[in-house]
This record gives C-alpha cells, structure tokens and sequence, in this order.
C-alpha cells in the first residue's frame, strides 16, 4: 500500500471585517471517497476552525453546500476529490453575497423564488384536510413522473452562480423561472397569468441567453434552461395571437 | 423588553421548534449554532415523518408519540410532506410470525393500519420485492429534513426570535453554580462576545453531553451514529419498511428523485468523528435490495453518518427506567438533578418529534422563569421555509 | 453588495406599462431572420451579380439607381439599426445599468437608431437621386 | 442584530460575468461569441456608413478607397468580416428557434451544425475574395 495521496486545497477566505478576500492553502489527505465537503470539514477540524462551510444533508439533497470548485459549481458533499487533481480551488458560489469564507447568503435565491410561489414538496392529490387517515386508502398514489420535475430543485443556488447572466439581481434567474415552468404545467390552484406576467419582464424569461450553464450545472436534473426555453414559447403562444390582432385568452394548462 | 431571555443553544430541528415555542409564549429569544442551522444530526436523517410504526412494540411510548405530532405537523406545515404513506413489508415466516404483534401494538398505539395481500402490496407499490408475503400500510411519510425544520426557525425568526448561526458557545457563564449566561465566538467575523440569559437551554442533540460538561454535569446520553445510502433514482415512491424488529438497513424512503436506504447503528464518544464503515454501506444495499429490488444495482448518490442522540440507561423518560437507548426525549432540568440553576438539557428524540420535544421543554423553562403561557405551537401553521432567508432584516 | 440593492426584480416585474417584452423578442428575431435574408441579397448581389463586383463609382451608382436594390438597401437599414441598437441594448442591460442611467441608456440609443436610420436613408436618397 | 451571523460581502468583479467564460461549457462561449461578433457588426456598420459617405465626394474619393481596400490586409478584414457575420447569422437562427422553445432538446446539435455551417462559407468566402 502506497501512503495515501494528498490534496492541496486553496480556500477562498474572507471575512466582514477583511479588506479583500484571500486564499489560503491546506494539505488534506484524500482517498477514494473524499468529498470536498469531507476535506473542508477535516480542515475545519483539524487545520483551521475558523473556516465557515454551510452544510446539511450530506447527499446531494437540501443544496447547502454549493461552491466552486476549480471554477465549476457543484455540491461538495457529492463531489470526490479523486479527478479533481492535485491542487484544487474552492469558492463561494458567484453572484451571492459572500458572508464569510464559503458562506454566501441564499436571500438571493430565495427572494427570486418566492414570488413564483414554488411547492415545497410534491404532496399528491388525495391528501385530505385530516392528513394521514384521509390518505388512508393505499392503491391511488398518482403517477407523476414527468410532472415530478421540478420538485427536484433543490435550492442549491449553483444555477445562478453558473448563468452568465445573472449576476444582475433584477434578473429572475433560471431557477425561478423553472419553478414559473413548473407552476404552469401544474398549476393546481395557482394563477396561472400572475406567474404568466411575473416571467414576461425584460428581467424576466426574456433575459436568458440561451447558454444552459444552468443546465449544466444542476445537481438534480432540473434542466432550469429547457424549463426557460418551454416557458418562452408558452409566452410567444400567449402574446403572439394579440400581436396580430386576435386576441383571446389563453389559460395556461 | 422586561421578558426574560433565554439562549437556545443547538440550530437543529429541536432548537427551531424550542425558539418558535419560546417566543410565541412572550420569551425573548436568541438561538445560536456553531454552523449553519441543521448541520448537526438534523439534516441527516433520511427524511421519514414516522407513523410510530417501527416502535409500536416495542417503545409504544415513542409510538405514540410519533403519532400524535405525525397528524400535528401534517396540520401546522402544510406542503411540507409527500402524501406517500408507508408500508411495512413481510419477507420471511419470522416476519410473518411478528404480524400479529405489529397489528396489535399499532392498534394499541393508535396508529391506523391497513393490511395488504402480497398482490395488493404490489399493485400500490411496484417496486417491491416480490417474493414478499404481505404488508402492512401506514401513514408514514418523506418530508424534506432540512426544509421542515426551517419552518420553525422561519416562524420563530418572523415572531422576533435572534437566530445565529455560525456561532459557537465555546463557554458558560456562571454565578456561583448557576448559568447566567454564554460566551460565544462569531465564527463569521472572528468576534468574541458574552451574552447573558435568565436561562440557557441545550439542545445540541449528540454533542448536548460537551456543553453540559462546561456546566459541571452529565447527561446520559450516547451519540450513536448510523449510516444512511442515498441511491440515485425513486425507486419506490411510498416509504419502505421491513416488518421485523428494528435491524440494520430496514427501510427505504423515496426522496425526490433520490432513494435513501437506513440505517445502521453503533456508539461514539465524539459526535464530530464520524466514520462510514464500508460494510455498513455494503449491508444498507445488500439489506434495502431484499425490500425493494432495485437497490442492488442503484448507483450510489452519497453514504454518510447521522448521529442521534439517544438517551442511554441512566435516566429514561416517563418512567422508560433501565429500559436501553429509548426513542423517546427526556428533558433535564440541572437544578433537580445536579443543583445547577438555569440549564435545561433536552436530548433525545427524533426529528417527527421536534415539536413535541419543544413543547415540554418550553413548559419547564416557562415554569422554571414563571412565565405563565400556554403553548401554542400545535396550532399555529408555520411560515413557509423560504420566510428564513427572505424574512432577516440587513 | 452584490445582492439586493434598492431596486430588485419585484420593482422591475412591476412595470407593467411598457410594451411586453415577448415583442421585444420577436422584434429581434424577426428582423434577424430578415437581416438574413437581406445581407445574403446585398451581398451576393453587389459581389456576384456583378462581373467583378461592384467596384467604381459609376457602377454603386447605377446600382443603387435601380428600385428594386434602392427599396432593399433602404429595408436592410432599418432592421440591421433596430437589430444592432437592440442588441447594444441587452449588452449594456447586462452591465447592471439600472434606474436613470438605464433610462437615459434607453433614450440615447433611440435617438441614436433614429438618426442612424435617418442618415442612412438621406445618404441613399442624395446617391441615388442627386448623386 | 438578528443578521449579526450574515453580513453582506462580496470580492469585487471587474469584468461582467458573461465576458469570463473559462471553464465553462460550449453555450456560454457561444453566447460571448454572439455578443461579440454582435457589438463587432455594429462597429462596423457604423464604418460602413462611414465609407460609403465617401460617395457624396465624388468618384476620385471613393475610387481611390477601393483601390486602398483591396490591400491584403483589408481582404483578411473582409474574410473576418464574412465569418463573423456568418456565425451571428448561424447561432442567430439557432438562438431564435431554442429561444422561442423550439427544438429546445436539440440545441447542442443546432450549434454543432451552425458551427459547420460557419466553416463551411467562411472557407468560401476566404477562397474567393484572397484567392
């Protein structure tokens, strides 16, 4: 048995109180199943407790621990350091602020996916108002599949540290507009034109440049750039009736 | 301004539901966590809002328990769960032989059941084994382990509770033996500071036996880790349990698009030590493939440890006596049992119960401050879980 | 810093009055598609029609002198202005411009389209009917 | 107070996000080249207009320009002019249909094919006019 490899990680540090970032430089031994998130958090406990890392769940499921490493987003908790190579660089996500070292404030996601009035969870629909003993009757658990989609976003934030575009904080961002996506193909109860009006905004669908970083970099398949694109034309299918004069209201389905 | 303040230490599922409790009651709030909320054993777990079912033999009192906050939580946080309900499933003649068992403590329990023929089972639930002899279904269900308890902290927050996270108590401050208070370090900012309480709650869950050591007592509690799989694909869409007393790699619940196989169980000293043993990963996919077949050949999303703080033999709640690592929650109050004013100790417990654990808890400290309030968290509906990061004044 | 600043998306989701952006979109796609058309019509025309391609004075004038050419130069204009001023528009969007500075932004280019389009047809109409 | 955990922060960015694709996939360089060759255009359509004033001075000015263009350094301008506008027209096309939602599956394969298509009259393009 060879001694176990190591990694040299360069952490992005910085803190309120800091004129400008820095990085700094840990030694981590790395086997085979080493996450990023395992060294960060070896280094918090054996190297450096000052290092912040946000993270929660441990497999890939509540998005916490989003960062950059060597430049791409992922979730450090399902990244291995194995083909990362020997020196690697991590950072906050893109386009948040930065509360201290790998910390960034999720607000500005939050604030972007709120407005859409995204679900939480799927809850199917023979949940009664008692909960449990009206979901009593086994048999009937619906099959969702396709309509599954978008309660897989996990809120990560790595879509829009990865858009080109989004570093504006006008611009609602792809997950947001997923969720708008997903909203409009199930609306169950929402108003389908308020979602249909918040996403029609130069800031808006319209703002997306079509580069499917978003896509690319989602860690639960939620394809945020396919989700924009479908979004569009339910849009130019609305609106584009009224461009030529014959206006009638579509509700969408 | 004249409400008495207590320091909630420990941002898991219990200090949320304690804060939102708290500050309901009229209390001035401040809760602080070393990282960020849920980082403990919290956000860990396997995401299954018990039916009570798995202990309804043998710890009917966490059974009830269960079941009781499993129709609460349901009512206070809505949207918050897949409507999915459980199955207990019976592979072998031992399985079957506990059947009856099962029923009967279930029934004794309270919680609703429904038996299902082997072909019934399969027809609601495809992707079981089926070589299976029969199942039971419950009302179990997948809820998100971070996203619920940030309901709580959602609420608690918008009512004028301080959260901190990313602040750690590195120590307690004491008049004579009694705690007055804390000194904490911003791990943030670097900043050290003291901030002082009418009463400190720890609620640190495995590592609540460090911070009790820092007021001179003991709680008997072990941190006892399990390792949980998560595997890549819904591979069943109810939550799958076996039906059989409790054993390693016994259930498997679907997690969006994620399937999480649980769980083993051994005992640590330090909660922050947390290995993954490779063989109990091997046995979450050789145990969890008996369930539902396509466990074998999932791929692997990620195998890690939770630990969860479990009350060993010394105390016990409710009369629990000698009885051995119960399910249940206990609630220490120092000055009953070591003489020291001003700490409450609440351990124990799981996340289904995080509700229940803070209304007993709140009940103590409300006591113990003469705070006459009742509690009201099983009627309030909790804000939705984005109100944290949307609800923080800058 | 980076996040939110006085005016978010919610401001800008409110602005309801100007025309809806989806006609911003097809604008720029249709002139695009005609841009398309149009440029592959200047440019084969001006460098294959011709034997040679056009190259003396005499010959553009006499090309442009023809309607047909004179309505498409004029078309051609028009969209390649209003696709290119549209597109310096979403770039500098992209710079963060917000508030009155993406107004006056908003203006300038216009007025910039506006004369250009302007210029551009009054240099056609001097070639070709004063030239 | 209640923020005490979270204050804002951020390392400052001199250049736009969308200008810095390193490391990222080929949709984002294909968006910075779209906006790149877009803004070049537009430069140059301002050039062109420029150029073609000449023609209100008479034959002698803008013969003696087009003798000076058909120096080979204007020629390669030429054939870097052809296939920017070859690729903004090509990815503009692909960029309109996934844009309006069409073929949205398909975008990888549209841009491999607009590439091709910009090699192929670039080539052209660059055989006829140097050759």
């Amino acid at each position: 048995m060879s001694s176990p490899r190591t990694v040299l990680l360069k952490v992005f540090r910085y803190g309120p109180d800091d004129a400008a970032p820095r990085y700094d430089q840990f030694r981590v031994p790395a086997g085979p199943r080493t996450t990023v998130l395992d060294a960060l958090l070896a280094i918090q406990r054996r190297q450096d407790p000052s290092l912040s890392v946000r993270h929660s769940c441990l497999h890939g499921s509540c998005g916490t621990c989003g960062m950059r490493v060597n430049g791409r987003e992922v979730l450090a908790c399902v990244t291995r350091l194995d083909g990362l190579g020997d020196a690697v660089v991590v950072e906050p996500l893109a386009g948040a602020a930065v509360a201290g070292d790998l910390v960034v404030d999720m607000e500005h996601v939050y604030r972007r996916l709120e407005p859409v009035g995204r679900p939480l969870l799927r809850a199917s629909e023979r949940a009664g108002p008692d909960g449990a003993e009206a979901a009593a009757a086994p048999g009937t658990v619906p099959v969702l599949e396709e309509l599954e989609r978008f309660e897989d976003c996990i809120e990560c934030g790595l879509c829009l540290s990865a858009c080109p575009v989004a570093g504006d904080p006008r611009f609602l961002g792809p997950a947001a507009l997923a969720a708008a996506e997903r909203v409009l193909e199930e609306p169950r109860g929402t108003d389908g034109r308020a979602v249909l009006g918040l996403v029609d905004d130069a800031h808006g669908a319209w703002r997306c440049h079509a580069a499917f970083e978003c896509s690319a970099v989602c860690p639960a398949g939620v394809d945020p750039g396919g989700a924009i694109m479908r979004l569009r034309r339910r849009l130019l299918a609305d609106r584009l009736p009224r461009l030529v004069g014959r206006y009638h209201q579509e509700v969408p389905s | 301004m004249d409400a008495p303040h207590v320091i909630v230490v420990g941002g898991g599922g219990t200090g949320g539901a304690l804060a939102h409790d708290l500050v309901l009651r009229g209390l001035a709030v401040t809760l602080l966590e070393r990282g960020e909320l849920t980082s403990g054993t919290t956000g860990r777990h396997h995401g299954l809002l018990h039916s009570g079912a798995r202990y309804a033999v043998n710890d009917p009192e966490s059974a009830v328990e269960c079941i009781a906050e499993n129709r609460i939580l349901r009512r206070i946080a809505p949207g918050s769960f897949e409507e999915n309900g459980g199955l207990f499933v019976a592979l072998t003649d031992e399985d079957m032989d506990y059947l009856p068992r099962f029923l009967a403590g279930c029934a004794a329990c309270g919680i609703p059941t429904r038996e299902l023929t082997a072909a019934e089972a399969l027809a609601v639930e495809p992707g079981l084994n089926p070589a299976l002899k029969a199942a039971v279904w419950v009302p179990d269900a997948t809820m998100d382990a971070m996203r619920l308890p940030l309901r709580f902290f959602a609420t608690a927050q918008r009512n004028g509770a301080q959260l901190r996270p990313f602040t750690e108590v590195t120590g307690l401050l004491t008049t004579g033996r009694a705690v007055t208070g804390v000194t904490l370090r911003d791990h943030l900012t670097g900043a050290e500071a003291e901030l002082a309480a009418d009463l400190a709650v720890n609620a640190t869950g495995p590592w609540c036996e460090c911070l009790a050591a820092m007021a001179g007592v003991t709680v008997p509690v072990q941190p006892s880790p399990g390792v949980l799989l998560a595997l890549v694909g819904r591979l069943c869409d109810l939550v799958v349990n076996r039906l059989h007393m409790a054993g390693d790699g016994d259930i498997v619940v679907p997690q969006r698009r994620l399937s999480i196989v649980g769980t083993s169980a051994w005992t640590v000293t330090d909660p922050d030590d947390l290995e993954v043993p490779h063989e109990h990963v091997l046995a979450m996919y050789r145990e969890g493939a008996k369930l539902v077949p396509a466990v074998a050949s999932a791929a692997e999303r990620a195998a890690w440890s939770a630990a969860r703080p479990l009350i060993g033999a010394i105390g016990g709640a409710g009369g629990g006596g000698g009885r051995q690592l119960s399910r249940t929650f206990k609630c220490f109050d120092h000055a009953v049992t070591d003489g020291v004013e001003g700490f409450v100790t609440i351990t124990g417990g799981k996340a289904t119960t995080l509700r229940a654990m803070a209304e007993a808890t709140a009940d103590l400290v409300c006591a113990k401050l003469g705070v006459e309030a009742p509690c009201r968290t099983r009627e309030v509906v909790l804000a939705p879980h984005t109100a944290y990061y949307t609800g923080r004044a800058a | 810093m980076a996040t939110r600043t006085e005016e978010d998306f919610t401001e800008a989701t409110r602005r309801r009055r100007r025309p809806r952006p989806t006609f911003a979109w097809v604008a720029q796609v249709v002139s695009g598609v005609l841009l398309l058309v149009l440029l592959t019509a200047h440019m084969v025309a001006q460098h294959f029609v011709v034997e040679g391609g056009l190259r003396t004075y005499d010959q553009v004038i006499a090309w442009i002198r023809n309607p047909v050419v004179f309505a498409v130069e004029a078309l051609l204009l028009v969209c390649v202005t209003w696709h290119g001023i549209a597109g310096v528009h979403a770039v500098l969007l992209d710079l963060g411009l917000r508030g009155r500075a993406e107004r006056i932004v908003a203006r300038v280019l216009l007025d910039l389209a506006v004369a250009t389009i302007l210029y551009g047809l009054w240099l056609l109409y001097m070639l070709a009917f004063r030239g | 107070m209640m923020r005490a955990g979270l204050r804002r922060g951020d390392k400052r960015r001199l250049v736009p996000r969308w200008l810095d694709p390193h490391g990222r996939h080929l949709g984002t360089w294909a968006f910075v080249a779209n906006r790149l060759t877009g803004l070049g255009l537009v430069v140059y359509l301002y050039l062109h207009l420029v150029i073609l004033s000449t023609l209100l001075r008479g034959p002698e000015a803008w013969d003696g320009l087009v003798e000076l263009f058909r120096r080979p350094v204007f020629l390669a301008f030429d054939v870097l002019l052809v296939a920017g506008l070859a690729f903004h027209g090509f990815n503009g096309l692909r960029v309109a249909l996934v844009g309006s939602g069409l073929l949205v599956d398909r975008h990888k394969a549209l841009l491999v094919a607009a590439g091709t298509l910009v090699g192929l009259v670039t080539l052209v393009a660059a055989v006829r006019i140097v050759g």
